[in-house]
């Protein structure tokens, strides 16, 4: 139990630093030295002090979505197993509650967004939920499989029980990977750092946001990164240490190994046209159910 | 005691009814009576079924009604009264709302006799679920639907409404024709044994029977061609009703005609297969409907058959737990799909009474001309923004809670070790809820979005007023009630009828509404640090970021239609989109416009065609009716020789 | 003493072709006279046991309206309307007279299972001659265009009918006799006052140029 | 000479008072009081179950007996009406003496009486061929070209028509061979053992067609929808609802003589043939109907239809048509009453050019819009009650295909009829007259009233000894005698 405690406390605490790893996997395959590995830690101090500037046309939609971005992925991590170290709070349909607790997030930050009354963000929030509702099927199906692998209907029940590297754990590590990237606008789906707004997804819905505000929403994406991270190492690192203290730390390498691994791909890969983006997706979801029908049939 | 209170409650619906249809009724008397006589029953009513709910058991009352193989016999047993409690709840709020709804139009005589119909609506719908007997059930069932057609047609200048009232009475009407066979068949109409029906048929076709004609009224895919027309025709306190309970009757009456089917162990295969179907095509086309649409009201009647769908995939879920012998499933699947008809009744009802104030403020049913609300109707916005994210299913609220169970009935089928059968409907049942889960997503927040947030896009919109009291106290309530569901959920599922809860679901639903409030709780945190933060600093406001672009009008927002069209594009075989792009000029067009349209695909290439079949075809007979009296003595000289011949077998 | 009940049937069938033969409305109504006539010689015959002063007071008056007053009612017509002659009638009258030989193998056909079971012997004939007349009357009604040739189709088709009522059924009482004598003759008559006024109305008289109600 | 007799001699009475006086002015009082007396003397006669000797002529069957019950309850409605509407119509033409056009209405009834009553079935045709004749010159009230077409049409097919008929009673009469009697309907039902079967055979067939013109089924149904249409209004309402239960009173009696010998099975089934026929053939000629009382014609064929369907199924289903005469009646007098008054608001029977009933005179709007529900066959109203009845029955007689096809023809012709009517009751209103104030002593509403009271009382209350009329009636429908 402390051990889970101990996890959501890391989290909390080194959830930047994921973000800090991926630039500077991308500096050194630039052949650049890159930015500290505490740039996003400087960043956000910095937004901390300074003051608020909102549209005229925003209501207090806009304000809570910025403390909603923050706040659900950090409730989120009560659910979250680590590798074999069970989360906080597990019970029979923590995975659903984890997916809808995602989309009560998106929810606010596209009301958010469209309380702007800009193009940009329109267009934004747009992509973001269509986008979403791709995903959203493939995420349910891949936890389908992982469900019908390991035989139990909460997360860290699964991630207990998928310790072998069988067909079904890597088409859903696969599946895993892919939301990641899509969740948290990495390369292949959107790019973090262009400054063309009609070209964005995620970062054309904050355009409006400023100060504290901006502060929540990066703390809370780099938590969701976290969160997409935990999931994904859990089932492609399945490594079952003596002790739960060494699961700990086996979850830990992973996160951060996951982390190097999207900053290779963020490096290797360039984006996908727009227009694509949804095939990509329904191949997740086609990935996912294939790996359900194996598990049944097989 | 019950009895009393159920009495009761249809005395002052039929007491109301009439007193609003007198004549000399002067002024706003008539909302008044009306709406208020509607709260009061609904009260009376709802008590009696809470009752019934509470200390288990069932209220008989019957008496004699002279008429052959009727009696009025009335029982409320666990089923009925859980049915009657939204309807009494809805039909009593929506009372209050249409006071200040109906406020301008009270005196007239249309308005006076729209709360007569409102009243007999109300009274018929709580007859026909506490009805037993067989004639008493078809009695009320159709003045339920006469009397709603009055409604829809309340604003008959307008000829699409007249269009939409006759869709809407022949789709009835022809449902009921299906369940006037349930009823007539020997040995039906059992009076006073409690038991509706003895099926003296087959049991695969009288279930064919119940699903076709109960699924017309519960607006199930190929048989909802109606709903979208009629519940925006309607005034909104009456769509609220009609969207919000009516189609629920529909559920009702497939549940009671299931009840005689024996126990729910013997029932084959095919029947939950065919429920989950057919609740996954409605789920998905009618979210997938609802994106393409301009009306706001037109919107919602789209995203009930959507939530229709999903209540059949409930029931699909129950249906094939039980007949492939998983005990979870079935009892998850059963409670998941009655849990969502109270909470669809609930924020439908709520969405609906919002939709109301908004097109009674700012003029119009268009959402593309309204924007900007939520600064001038903040009590109205923060009703409405409750019911949509409760209406996608987000965790805290009420709407979440129904679709979890679904959703656990479905997994236990996958992750436990039976069947074929039950693993694949129960994945077809995961892809159809999160699919829809996800449009619907896409479809909320482009209504509240456009509706409620950006600037005004038409100056009514801009001269919008926050509603009456009476207006804004039921949809509060709604609200109020949309939350409890969310949080309370485990209290009430150990009351859920026909439903042997397993040991640990109250107790997993209490740990979601936990962790459900950790999201408001962390957000409180947030904004409390951010206050302090921000106390000493500046805190300024500017124009939205455009680029740089100077004059920054409401045009550039992004409309409703633009929103949804990636989507509707992406799913283009389902619906049928109409895109027009006109241009005048061959090379150099100084007008460009286009025009994006959804048509109801099963009315566009189903009914319409058929209907025009018929008129063609009938057009070919009626030649027969030339005129020509020779001809007409011929008839009678061929019929005459054809049956001599025929008969006496020359 | 059927000898001459079959020769008057006979008869009966001859006055049929003739009625389908004829474009003169003058020679069918006296055709449909003669066939009046023809009738009350066949009940007295076939009355045989039967005759009672009520059976003669009854072909008596049959023969007074149907062989009397009714022609004498449409010959007015006839001169006030001014039409006498049936021009191009649907079927041509040679061909009517030849569809007429099928119609009368057809009821040969049609009554050969009631022959076989008649209640009296002497009915051999009648069943077919009677049925005979009936068809020949409905042929009419249906190929002929003027109205008042359709009324003396209805006519020939009621004498039919009655060939059969009196010979063969039991006789009815007196009065309903009477009665639905005088009802053929009050149709006829109304048939007649219609037929004056479509007249005035049309100043024409074809029923097949009546169309104007129709679907 | 029984108590009866009064019944068809009165309304002669009052016609031939009207045939001397010859002045307009007599014709409203004559009209109601006979119309009054007439409606006493059946209530007497039926409520105190008077009998008269068996052999005599006129002696009325359980069947006769409601008909005739219904003919008279709808004249008394209609008599109102025909007042008022008379005068109206002199209005244009002052000089026109309309004693005749009374006379032979009144005539209409008492032959109508007579077909009811009358226990014999040569009697019976001479009343029928009666109707006719008296009906015939009530239709060209106006003398038009249409209606003058209508009458021919209706005299030459219905003439013909009863024809057959009577030819059908002769066969009748030799089936029954020499031990017949006088061919009361006593007498033949008692020796129905012993009939010639083939004779039998044929005499149904001929009564069936020859009937079956005058009740209007389906294949030689082709007088009735012009000669509803163009007739006055109460003319067609008593057409429809009074002269077309008499009509098939032949028929029903032609089916139970074949049931007491042994062929129910074969009538029956001709009958559910031409029954459905007719339902099937009322849907697809209302679909395109653009004159809104030859749709009310057309509905008319339809319930004949459903009638001769729950009588040829028997048991259950007959005494849900017997039901379904009254409800039907009742239903198709009040609409005919209204379309009249549509006709006289709108001066058209186009249904195009008719809008806005409702908002233009809302007591005519709830009547038509009501009485097309009703008729429609909507629970409230008693058409609904008898149409579930005779479905039922026709379930206890495991019918399937009937029952799809009977449900089909109904569903069509609702669709076909409400997407007529809702035009014309809701939206603008486009009557050129102005809003006619009602109840300026034209008592036109009191008909229609009550005849909409009977249609909701028969659908919510029908006391077990008025069902043990029907059920007793489709007993003696059953061959098994009274």
């Amino acid at each position: 139990m402390i051990q889970s405690m101990v996890h959501v406390l890391l989290a909390l605490i080194s959830a930047p630093l994921l973000q800090g790893v991926i630039n500077r996997v991308k500096a050194f395959f630039g052949g650049r030295r890159g930015q500290p590995l505490l740039q996003p830690y400087f960043d956000m101090i910095r937004l901390l002090r300074k003051g608020a500037v909102y549209g005229n046309t925003t209501t207090w939609i806009f304000r809570i979505s910025s403390l909603a971005a923050a706040a659900g992925p950090a409730a989120i991590l009560a659910l979250l197993p680590l590798g074999r170290v069970p989360a906080m709070l597990s019970f029979n349909g923590d995975m659903i509650v984890l997916v809808y607790m995602l989309a009560a997030v998106r929810f606010l930050m596209v009301l958010g967004a469209m309380d702007t009354g800009s193009s940009f963000e329109g267009m934004g929030a747009s992509r973001e939920v269509l986008l979403a509702a791709l995903s959203e099927v493939a995420f349910m199906l891949c936890l389908a499989a992982l469900a019908a692998a390991a035989g139990s209907f909460s997360l860290s029940g699964v991630y207990r029980e998928m310790d072998t590297f069988g067909p079904v754990s890597v088409m859903s590590a696969t599946v895993l990977l892919i939301l990641l990237l899509s969740e948290n606008c990495r390369i292949p789906v959107d790019d973090p750092r262009t400054h063309l707004e009609l070209t964005m997804i995620h970062e054309v819905m904050v355009l409006d946001h400023c100060g504290i505000d901006l502060c929540l929403i990066q703390y809370g994406s780099a938590l969701k990164l976290w969160v997409f991270s935990a999931l994904f190492s859990g089932i492609c690192f399945p490594f079952a240490g003596r002790s739960l203290w060494a699961d700990l730390l086996a979850g830990l390498a992973g996160v951060f190994a996951t982390a190097v691994v999207t900053g290779v791909i963020e490096s290797t890969m360039a984006r996908i046209r727009m227009k694509r983006l949804p095939e990509m997706l329904s191949l997740a979801s086609v990935l996912a159910l294939t790996a359900f029908l194996w598990e049944i049939l097989v | 005691m019950i009895q009393i209170l159920l009495l009761a409650s249809l005395g002052i619906t039929a007491l109301g009814a009439a007193a609003c249809s007198m004549p000399f009724l002067k002024g706003r008397v008539a909302p008044l009576i009306g709406g208020y006589s509607a709260a009061a029953a609904g009260g009376a009513a709802l008590l009696a079924a809470i009752l019934v709910l509470v200390n288990g058991g069932q209220a008989c009352f019957s008496s004699v009604w002279q008429l052959p193989f009727a009696s009025f016999s009335l029982k409320l047993d666990q089923l009925s009264a859980f049915f009657v409690i939204p309807v009494s709840l809805v039909c009593g709020l929506a009372g209050i709302y249409g006071t200040g709804y109906m406020a301008d139009e009270g005196n007239s005589t249309g308005g006076r006799l729209s709360w007569t119909w409102f009243l007999l609506l109300m009274g018929s719908m709580i007859t026909v679920i506490a009805a037993s007997n067989g004639i008493l059930f078809l009695v009320a069932w159709e003045t339920m639907t006469v009397s709603s057609f009055f409604l829809v047609t309340r604003y008959h200048e307008k000829g699409e409404v007249r269009r939409a009232g006759w869709i809407y009475l022949t789709a009835s009407h022809i449902g009921t024709a299906l369940i006037l066979v349930l009823f007539a068949f020997p040995g039906a109409a059992a009076t006073g044994s409690g038991t509706l029906v003895h099926p003296a048929c087959s049991h695969g076709l009288f279930f064919l029977l119940a699903l076709v004609g109960f699924g017309t009224k519960a607006g199930i895919v190929p048989l909802h061609v109606w709903l979208p027309q009629a519940h925006p025709a309607a005034p909104s306190h009456v769509s609220a009703v009609m969207s919000g309970v009516m189609i629920k009757t529909g559920v009702y009456g497939l549940l009671r005609m299931l009840t005689c089917l024996g126990s729910p162990e013997q029932w084959p295969i095919w029947w939950g297969w065919v429920m989950i179907g057919s609740g996954a095509v409605s789920a998905l086309y009618g979210i997938l409907n609802a994106l393409g649409q301009r009306d706001i009201k037109r919107i919602l009647a789209y995203s009930s058959v959507e939530n229709m769908g999903i209540v059949f995939i409930g029931l699909g879920v129950w249906m094939t737990g039980a007949s492939t012998g998983n005990a979870l499933m079935s009892s998850l699947g059963l409670a998941g799909a009655l849990l969502h008809v109270w909470n669809h009744s609930i924020f439908k009802s709520l969405l609906f009474l919002g939709a109301g104030s908004v097109a009674k403020a700012s003029g119009t049913r268009d959402i593309e001309l309204t924007g900007g609300l939520l600064g001038r109707m903040g009590r109205t916005g923060l009703a409405f923004f409750t019911g949509s994210a409760a209406i996608i299913g987000l965790p805290p609220l009420n709407g979440f809670t129904g679709e979890f169970l679904i959703y656990w009935g479905a997994f236990s089928a996958v992750y436990g070790d039976n069947g074929f059968h039950a693993s694949v409907s129960g994945l077809l049942a995961i892809t159809a809820l999160a699919l829809a889960g996800g449009l619907a997503m896409i479809c909320f927040t482009r209504l509240f979005g456009t509706v409620f947030l950006g600037s005004p896009r038409s100056e009514n919109a801009g001269k919008a007023c926050e509603t009456v009291g009476s207006m804004y106290i039921p949809m509060m309530i709604l609200a109020v009630l949309c939350l409890a569901g969310g949080l309370l959920a485990h209290l009430v599922v150990g009351f859920l009828p026909g439903v042997s809860i397993a040991s640990g679901t109250p107790e997993v639903l209490g740990r979601i509404a936990l962790v459900s409030l950790a999201l408001p709780a962390g957000m409180l945190l947030a904004g409390a640090l951010r206050k302090i933060l921000l106390s000493g600093r500046s805190t300024t406001t500017s124009d939205t970021w455009g680029c740089g672009y100077i004059l920054p009008g409401s045009r550039m927002q992004y409309t409703a239609s633009s929103f949804s069209l990636p989507a509707l594009l992406l799913f283009r075989g389902f619906v049928s989109l109409r895109l027009t792009t006109r241009s005048n000029g061959e090379y150099f067009p100084n007008g460009l416009s286009l025009k994006s349209g959804l048509r109801d695909s099963f009315m566009h290439r189903l009914y319409e065609p058929l209907f025009r079949s018929l008129h063609r075809l009938s057009g070919w007979f009626s030649g027969m009716q030339h005129g020509r009296n020779q001809l007409y003595v011929l008839y009678m000289a061929a019929v005459l020789l054809i049956l001599l011949l025929w008969e006496l077998g020359v | 003493m059927n000898g001459l009940a079959e020769i008057l049937i006979m008869l009966l069938m001859l006055t049929n072709f003739r009625l389908l033969g004829s474009s003169r409305l003058p020679a069918c109504i006296s055709t449909v006279a003669f066939q009046a006539v023809l009738l009350g010689a066949i009940t007295l015959t076939t009355a045989g046991w039967r005759l009672s002063p009520w059976v003669i007071i009854l072909t008596a008056s049959t023969l007074a309206v149907k062989g009397v007053l009714l022609p004498a009612l449409l010959r007015k017509a006839v001169r006030d309307v001014g039409i006498s002659r049936e021009i191009q009638p649907f079927v041509g009258f040679g061909t009517s007279v030849l569809l007429g030989a099928v119609l009368l193998s057809v009821c040969f056909i049609i009554s050969r299972p009631f022959l076989d079971s008649a209640a009296s012997e002497q009915s051999r004939m009648l069943i077919p001659g009677a049925m005979f007349t009936i068809m020949s009357g409905m042929f009419i009604i249906i190929t002929r265009k003027k109205a008042l040739t359709q009324v003396l189709g209805y006519l020939a088709m009621e004498n039919g009918i009655y060939a059969f009522g009196t010979s063969l059924a039991v006789e009815a009482p007196f009065l309903v006799e009477i009665g639905m004598l005088l009802d053929v003759f009050v149709a006829v008559f109304v048939m007649g006052i219609v037929i004056y006024r479509i007249n005035q109305e049309f100043d024409h008289m074809d029923t097949h140029k009546l169309t104007e109600l129709r679907d | 000479m029984n108590g009866y007799w009064a019944v068809f001699l009165l309304p002669a009475a009052g016609a031939i008072i009207l045939f001397l006086t010859r002045k307009n002015r007599v014709i409203g009082p004559v009209l109601m009081a006979s119309a009054l007396i007439h409606f006493a003397a059946v209530a007497y006669l039926l409520s105190t179950g008077y009998d008269p000797a068996a052999g005599s002529w006129i002696c009325p069957d359980p069947p006769g007996k409601l008909f005739l019950a219904i003919t008279s309850g709808l004249f008394l409605a209609t008599a109102g009406y025909t007042t008022g509407f008379l005068r109206r119509d002199r209005e244009k033409h002052p000089r026109r003496n309309d004693t005749n056009y009374a006379g032979c209405l009144l005539l209409f009834l008492s032959s109508m009486s007579l077909a009811c009553t009358s226990g014999h079935l040569g009697l019976y045709w001479v009343a029928i061929e009666a109707t006719t004749l008296a009906s015939a010159p009530l239709i060209t009230l106006h003398h038009t070209p249409r209606s003058l077409e209508a009458v021919w049409k209706y005299l030459l097919i219905c003439s013909a028509g009863i024809a057959i008929a009577l030819l059908g009673i002769f066969f009748l009469a030799t089936a029954a061979g020499e031990g017949a009697g006088d061919m009361t309907i006593q007498g033949l039902l008692g020796n129905a053992g012993s009939m010639d079967l083939v004779w039998l055979k044929a005499s149904f067939i001929l009564l069936l067609v020859g009937f079956g013109t005058k009740t209007g089924l389906a294949p030689v149904h082709t007088w009735l929808p012009d000669a509803h249409s163009e007739a006055p209004s109460m003319v067609s309402a008593l057409l429809s609802g009074a002269l077309l239960n008499c009509a098939f009173l032949g028929i029903l009696r032609g089916h139970s003589i074949c049931a007491a010998a042994g062929m129910g099975d074969f009538s029956g089934g001709l009958l559910m043939i031409f029954g459905i026929l007719s339902m099937l053939t009322a849907g697809v000629f209302m679909i395109r109907q653009t004159d809104y009382k030859r749709m009310l014609a057309y509905s008319s064929i339809e319930h004949m239809g459903i009638i001769a369907l729950g009588t040829g199924a028997g048991g259950l289903a007959a005494a849900g048509a017997m039901l379904h005469t009254v409800t039907h009646s009742a239903a198709k007098g009040l609409l005919f009453l209204t379309a009249g008054k549509l006709v006289w608001m709108y001066d058209t029977k186009k249904i195009s050019a008719v809008r806005g009933i409702m908002s233009f005179d809302p007591v005519t709007g709830v009547f038509w819009l009501g009485g097309i529900l009703a008729v429609a066959g909507t629970p409230p109203f008693g058409v609904f009650m008898s149409e579930f009845i005779v479905l039922k029955g026709l379930l206890e007689k495991q019918q399937p295909l009937s029952v799809v096809l009977y449900l089909i023809s109904l569903a069509f012709v609702f669709v076909a009829m409400t997407r007529l009517v809702i035009p014309m009751s809701f939206g603008r209103p486009s009557g050129n007259r102005q809003r006619p104030e009602a109840g300026k002593g034209d008592h036109s509403i009191l008909g229609p009233a009550a005849l909409a009271l009977t249609l909701l009382t028969a659908g919510l209350f029908i006391p077990a000894s008025l069902w043990k009329v029907f059920t007793r009636i489709a007993a003696f429908m059953g061959g098994s005698g009274l």
